[in-house]
């Protein structure tokens, strides 16, 4: 009864909130006045159902908190995916079992399909890097998508003046990008947590306003066409040909992000970076030398956002500054962090979804972005931790006493 | 026991420190012999913490010297230098508000501290060749036996922040060590433990210097551990030291009874 | 499970493509343009336009006797995402397309459809590289290109108003920045007058006095704005409200309803360019009020383009006979064929002959043609 | 000279919308430190908000100055309830998450009220009707400041001072004060945070209704995107001046106001946004708390 009353309380007020935007509708210069009393009816409802699931959320999420404190529960606990990752065994068959999906997918879907699933894959690659910046070092950076751009743009214009290819401009452009975030890492080094955000934001927005401006550089607003595909000794290709060759060297730029960033995290930089995000005080303490640490870690994110500005700038052959907006600085981060920070199957999933789910919902193609809108919150709410969280690696170690029984 | 046959560690020389208009460290000298433990007593705000942070690098103080001799190398004056180099250097220290690294494991915290003693670089953590195996493998094996010198072995596996208060400050000690200093400086490693707890701190903090060769000065409240282990003991009150000796002399020494009045009758 | 459900439908789409496929018993026309977005009242026009067609032209027993059948792709007037969408329009088969609505979407677009041999045909790029570059033989457009436009808005300033001191403005978009870089070309070429001025506006900026007082400075006659609407009406709003007379020009991003309604009486006596005054052909009132029927309200931007392009390509299709690539070329290029702005084909490069543009004044709330 | 003052003029009006707004940044950022990306989203619901109820109540034949009251107050209304309850939906539950989920679920607080607003109403740009009327008085120097501007400036002069009064001398206040301070300390004395967040959230959208429908109607028109640039700038004005400080954040969009307006004027508006980030990089790394921010000496 209580909950009736609340969930009332609650719709009659979202009724009043939503009333101007959602009922009327005015016509200024028509003079009209649109009245759509019939929306109240469905917001009501729909605030009406919709609070119940709340609150039950709520609560459970509540509880789970609660046995977590009072020890019951062990938040830590892995979960069953990550039981099931621990297992040796079955991980490698599992790995096994993607990479023959992986490489089937063309074959089996059509092109469009494996556009789209390049499309995620670059997403995953830039997720990966970031993940070296914001969920390995915890350097929060809004303003990624920069080094995007400088990747794209090396590959274009390279392209365009010298002629050269996919295959040169490949690391050329992760390298240009890694210093970029060298230069651009240096002066913001003593900035901590959110200035920095605001100042890479402000990084990402001259970016884009220099390529805008520049035109003598960056032929401006109207962009550079006709870039190269990737090639291939040579060959002449169609485009579905062409996609599938596409799809391949991203599945192994994906490979070969997964295992770097993989080995990074877990050696002796990778700490250093963990324990630069966890608290910067005792890491400098205990003899990290946190300017190089930080400029590594933005380095290395950036590293990969141009190599995969490359593939973007190869993929889409056309390239202009309106491709590298905030918004896209956004999505990036909202991978890393949904998937879960630092982990690297969780911002690959991450990537995925984010990436391929308003694809699919192009169906309710208008109302894409609010779901997609609502889904960050919701998310956020109810597993802040991100899709799979991340997790530590075990060591095996002979200790002193094993030590001393052999001797 | 007498310091004239032993070689002087660190040696602080006037040092002063201002926030604004406080003065929180006032010309202050202490010296830290091989082989001894010191104490840095006081009430609370003293001036001990802050006395800390400049001599390891956190803050830098407004006058003053800071010698650090290590053995066999030469003098280095480490006013202003960053807590890294300090540590580097060969002094380490742990927090009083426990500082360690909660989403890492209690290994990888103590494996932090090989960072400054170890060389991998971005291809050696990539390409994982010959060398960078054998240096993960020998960090993961130091920092292991570290784990069972403070007794934390079966948790090495554990996420530090699910660690016992007690457990975690004796992690903060092991993750300083695994950064092999000659002196190591503890900010009140007892507070908040329990008795038995303290008794085997105690014991540990006696190990540490007599198996490692390390020199340990301690901010501490709890007298019955200070007067128990140190070999010297230095008292700071509103940021000057009052007095310096060894334990019996410390006990009697009426300005040393005074400053602590109250707060021993708190306590 | 949603994912599942795709997964099959993909599945049963690649079985079925593995079968030898049976005549198409449909012409699809593909319509590719931003239907979300805040860029989506410059698709949604010319996509409804062609809805309507088709649903004319099926009435009356479709095309070659078949069907046409609609595939509408929203690219949200991005690259990256127009090179998704087309490669979707090929994938499910399209015989023509119609569409992009933005330049650069469409550059990245057409390559992919020229790889496929698809007809483009966009009621909206302006851009005079994709016909004049040679490099898209494939494209077609209903609307004439930035620098006819540009000539024009420069010659009028010139020789109608007799401007000396010209400020030229844009908003550094593609659209925008093209046509005032033309137009500064043009008045330099002229040598009757010079610019005085010439600087990028940042589109969605709080206001524009600065920019504005700097006009007033440099005592320019007239100011040649290239961009939309939105940001052309706080200019004329900033310009009246600081009581100066410079004259306004602008381009067909501004001939727009919404620049009326929006600027209101700041709105009165700026000039812009546009296609040609439609209201004298037949066709263009009733598809108007076609769309007026079918909707309840004026067709938006781009909708007299879209709804020509619409019915250019499928009647180049009828004309050729077949959907082949070559026929439905030589039909576009040769076959005359009566629309909404006018009686139109196709040059070699793909530019319409026979649409034209024309000066437009804003009188009494109003767009009135200067003949 | 007259052409400087322009500048001048146009730059501390721009400065003065960027400081309302800004002021919610940092008082939210002061109490919970979250960076509310949300809250250009308020801001154009605000405008949007009195643009609506100008549109009904001009149609049903209202006249003048009651319009302009009414829609003002109904603006801030809506405003405050959008983001009390904001608050409470997306940032209440993750108290204790993370820090960085609450910045996500702000990012995707900002993407929904977006396309909430262009659902619900449209796309495209509408006409804001002049609310502020011409005064006679003010016609001689009308090409150097208009009266909106003198509206826009008055306004806001007369809200920093009433928000200065009601952070020093209200109960409230002080208990915000408090909690910004610290707040498990303000919460031990027996203030309820809680409320003091709610309260700081609705105090900021109102400030943000007020610019919201100053520009608007300054501009004269209103978009479902409007609220995203505004934000970012108000925000970097928030972090130039101090964020957390509420004298720094109007320094900080007055700055910004003018540096961005003298650019524009006597160098080129072309990059224009590149010496309003340019100056907050600047000013960041000479003082990295902002101008007018303390320098907190992170306890060890």
């Amino acid at each position: 009864m209580k909950n009736l009353k609340q969930s009332l309380a609650v719709s009659l007020w979202f009724i009043f909130l939503t009333f101007p935007l959602m009922v009327v509708k005015v016509n200024t210069s028509d003079k009209i006045v649109q009245w759509r009393w019939m929306n109240i009816l469905w917001v009501g409802l729909a605030i009406f159902l919709l609070s119940f699931v709340w609150r039950h959320a709520l609560a459970r999420k509540e509880a789970r908190q609660m046995a977590a404190q009072s020890g019951q529960d062990d938040l830590n606990k892995p979960t069953r995916i990550q039981a099931m990752l621990e297992d040796q065994k079955l991980r490698t068959r599992a790995m096994f079992a993607l990479l023959i999906v992986a490489l089937a997918f063309p074959w089996v879907f059509d092109t469009y399909q494996s556009t789209i699933m390049i499309s995620a894959l670059i997403y995953v690659v830039l997720g990966l890097g970031l993940n070296i910046t914001v969920g390995l070092a915890g350097l929060l950076d809004l303003g990624y998508v920069a080094f995007f751009a400088v990747g794209a743009y090396s590959y274009a214009l390279l392209n365009h003046h010298f002629g050269l290819g996919f295959w040169t401009v490949l690391p050329v452009g992760g390298i240009l990008s890694c210093l970029f975030g060298v230069i651009l890492g240096f002066p913001i080094l003593r900035l901590r947590g959110d200035y920095l955000a605001i100042v890479t934001l402000g990084f990402g927005m001259i970016i884009k306003v220099v390529l805008e401006n520049w035109s003598d550089f960056s032929f401006g607003p109207s962009g550079i066409a006709n870039i190269d595909k990737p090639s291939l000794f040579g060959l002449k290709m169609d485009i579905a040909a062409s996609t599938t060759y596409i799809y391949y060297i991203m599945i192994a730029l994906v490979i070969l992000t997964v295992i770097v960033t993989g080995r990074l995290k877990n050696s002796r930089i990778g700490r250093a970076w963990i324990a630069l995000r966890e608290d910067e005080i005792a890491c400098v303490a205990m003899g990290i030398d946190m300017a190089r640490t930080k400029l590594s870690a933005y380095a290395l994110g950036a590293f990969w956002a141009g190599m995969v500005g490359v593939m973007f700038a190869a993929k889409t052959t056309f390239i202009n500054p309106a491709s590298f907006t905030f918004m896209e600085s956004a999505i990036i981060l909202s991978i890393v962090v949904l998937g879960g920070m630092g982990s690297i199957l969780g911002v690959i999933l991450g990537a995925m979804i984010l990436i391929l789910m308003p694809e699919y919902l192009r169906a309710f193609s208008e109302y894409r972005m609010i779901i997609f809108g609502a889904a960050m919150v919701l998310m956020m709410i109810f597993r802040p931790q991100g899709i799979i969280s991340n997790v530590r690696q075990k060591y095996q170690f002979k200790g002193l006493k094993e030590k001393t029984e052999n001797v | 026991m007498s310091d004239t046959d032993k070689q002087v560690l660190l040696e602080v020389k006037g040092l002063t420190m201002d926030f604004g208009g406080l003065r929180a460290v006032d010309s202050i000298d202490l010296s830290v012999s091989e082989g001894e433990i010191a104490a840095l007593i006081g009430p609370n705000g003293a001036g001990k913490t802050t006395f800390f942070n400049c001599v390891t690098g956190i803050y830098t103080p407004t006058a003053g010297d800071i010698l650090l001799h290590p053995k066999g190398k030469p003098t280095r004056r480490v006013n202003g230098s960053k807590p890294n180099k300090v540590t580097t250097l060969g002094m380490a220290r742990t927090f009083q508000n426990i500082r360690l690294f909660p989403d890492m494991t209690v290994l990888e915290n103590v494996m932090i501290g090989r960072h400054c003693r170890t060389r991998t670089g971005l291809t050696g953590a990539i390409l994982r060749g010959a060398a960078a195996r054998k240096e993960e493998q020998e960090i993961v094996e130091f920092s292991y036996c570290l784990l069972e010198k403070v007794g934390l072995d079966e948790f090495a596996n554990e996420y530090s922040k699910n660690l016992p208060y007690g457990a975690q400050r004796r992690l903060e000690i092991a993750r300083a060590m695994a950064t092999e200093p000659f002196l190591l400086l503890l900010d009140e490693p007892a507070a908040g433990m329990n008795p038995q707890e303290t008794t085997d701190l105690d014991a540990l903090i006696c190990r540490i210097r007599d198996e490692e060769q390390i020199a340990i000065l301690l901010i501490e409240h709890d007298m019955k551990l200070v007067m128990n282990i140190s070999d010297k003991i230095h008292v700071m009150e509103y940021g000057k030291k009052i007095a310096t000796g060894t334990p019996n002399e410390i006990k009697d020494n009426p300005k040393v009874i005074e400053a602590y009045l109250g707060e021993e009758a708190e306590a | 499970m949603k994912g599942f459900n795709l997964l099959l439908a993909a599945l049963v789409a690649c079985v079925t493509l593995a079968t030898p496929t049976l005549a198409a018993d449909t012409i699809k026309l593909g319509v590719a343009g931003p239907h979300s977005g805040d860029l989506a009242p410059y698709g949604i026009p010319a996509m409804k336009a062609a809805q309507l067609v088709v649903k004319k032209i099926n009435a009356k027993g479709g095309v070659l006797g078949k069907q046409v059948e609609l595939l509408i792709q929203d690219d949200q007037c991005k690259p990256e995402i127009a090179t998704n969408t087309a490669t979707k329009l090929v994938t499910q088969g399209a015989d023509v397309v119609l569409g992009h609505i933005c330049s650069g979407a469409t550059k990245a677009a057409l390559g992919i459809y020229k790889d496929a041999k698809i007809p483009v045909m966009s009621p909206s790029a302006t851009n005079p590289g994709l016909t004049q570059s040679g490099d898209y033989p494939n494209f077609y457009r209903t609307i004439a290109s930035d620098d006819m436009q540009a000539k024009l808005a420069v010659d009028f300033a010139i020789d109608k108003l007799g401007a000396k001191k010209v400020a030229v403005l844009h908003d550094k978009g593609d659209y925008g920045k093209g046509f005032a870089e033309f137009a500064k070309k043009f008045v330099d070429e002229s040598g009757k007058a010079e610019v005085v001025l010439f600087e990028g506006i940042t589109p969605g900026a709080m206001d524009y006095s600065s920019i504005v007082q700097k006009i007033r400075r440099v005592k320019a006659d007239i100011l040649i704005f290239g961009g939309y609407h939105p940001e052309a009406s706080k200019l004329v709003a900033q310009m009246k409200r600081k009581r100066m007379k410079t004259a306004f020009l602008s381009d067909d991003g501004v001939k727009d309803v919404s620049f009326i309604k929006v600027a209101g009486a700041a709105a009165e006596g700026a000039y812009m360019t546009g296609p040609r005054d439609l209201s004298t052909i037949p066709l263009n009132a009733a598809a108007t009020a076609e769309f007026k029927a079918a909707y309840g309200e004026d067709p938006g931007a781009f909708f007299q383009e879209g709804y020509s392009a619409a019915m250019a390509l499928l009647n180049a299709i009828e004309k050729a006979g077949s959907t082949d690539y070559a026929a439905v070329t030589k039909a576009l290029q040769t076959q005359y064929v009566e629309t909404p702005v006018g009686k139109i084909k196709f040059d070699g490069k793909g530019d319409a002959e026979g649409v034209g543009f024309s000066v437009y004044q804003v009188k009494g709330g109003q767009f009135a043609e200067l003949k | 000279m007259e052409y400087f003052i322009e500048l001048f003029l146009g730059g501390l009006t721009r400065g003065s919308i960027y400081a309302l707004i800004a002021l919610g940044y940092t008082m939210v950022y002061g109490i919970i430190q979250l960076i509310n990306f949300a809250h250009g989203e308020i801001y154009m619901i605000g405008a949007f908000v009195a643009y609506i109820v100008c549109g009904v109540l001009t149609i049903y034949g209202f006249h003048g100055v009651s319009i302009l009251i009414i829609a003002g107050l109904l603006a801030v209304v809506y405003s405050c309830a959008y983001g009390y309850t904001l608050e409470k939906v997306a940032y209440r539950p993750l108290r204790n998450a993370p820090r960085l989920s609450p910045l996500i679920s702000a990012i995707g607080m900002s993407i929904f009220l977006q396309n909430y607003v262009l659902l619900a109403q449209t796309p495209d740009f509408l006409p804001f009707p002049a609310l502020i009327p011409d005064f006679e008085f003010m016609e001689p120097i009308a090409h150097i400041i208009g009266s909106p501007e003198l509206v826009i400036l008055v306004t806001t002069l007369v809200t920093m001072i009433m928000l200065t009064l009601l952070i020093k001398y209200t109960k409230i206040g002080k208990a915000m004060r408090a909690t910004q301070q610290d707040m498990s300390m303000a919460r031990l004395v027996g203030i309820n945070v809680d409320r003091v967040i709610s309260t700081t959230f609705v105090i900021g959208s109102a400030l943000a209704a007020i610019g919201g429908v100053l520009v608007a109607s300054y501009i004269g028109q209103v978009n479902f995107y409007i609220g995203f640039l505004a934000g970012v700038k108000a925000f970097t004005a928030a972090v130039l001046g101090g964020i957390g400080s509420v004298p720094g954040a109007v320094l900080g969009g007055l700055v910004l106001g003018l540096t961005e307006s003298f650019a524009a004027g006597y160098i080129s508006s072309d990059y224009e946004d590149v010496f309003a980030f340019g100056l907050l990089v600047l000013i960041l790394i000479l003082r990295p708390a902002g101008i007018l921010g303390r320098a907190t000496k992170q306890k060890v």
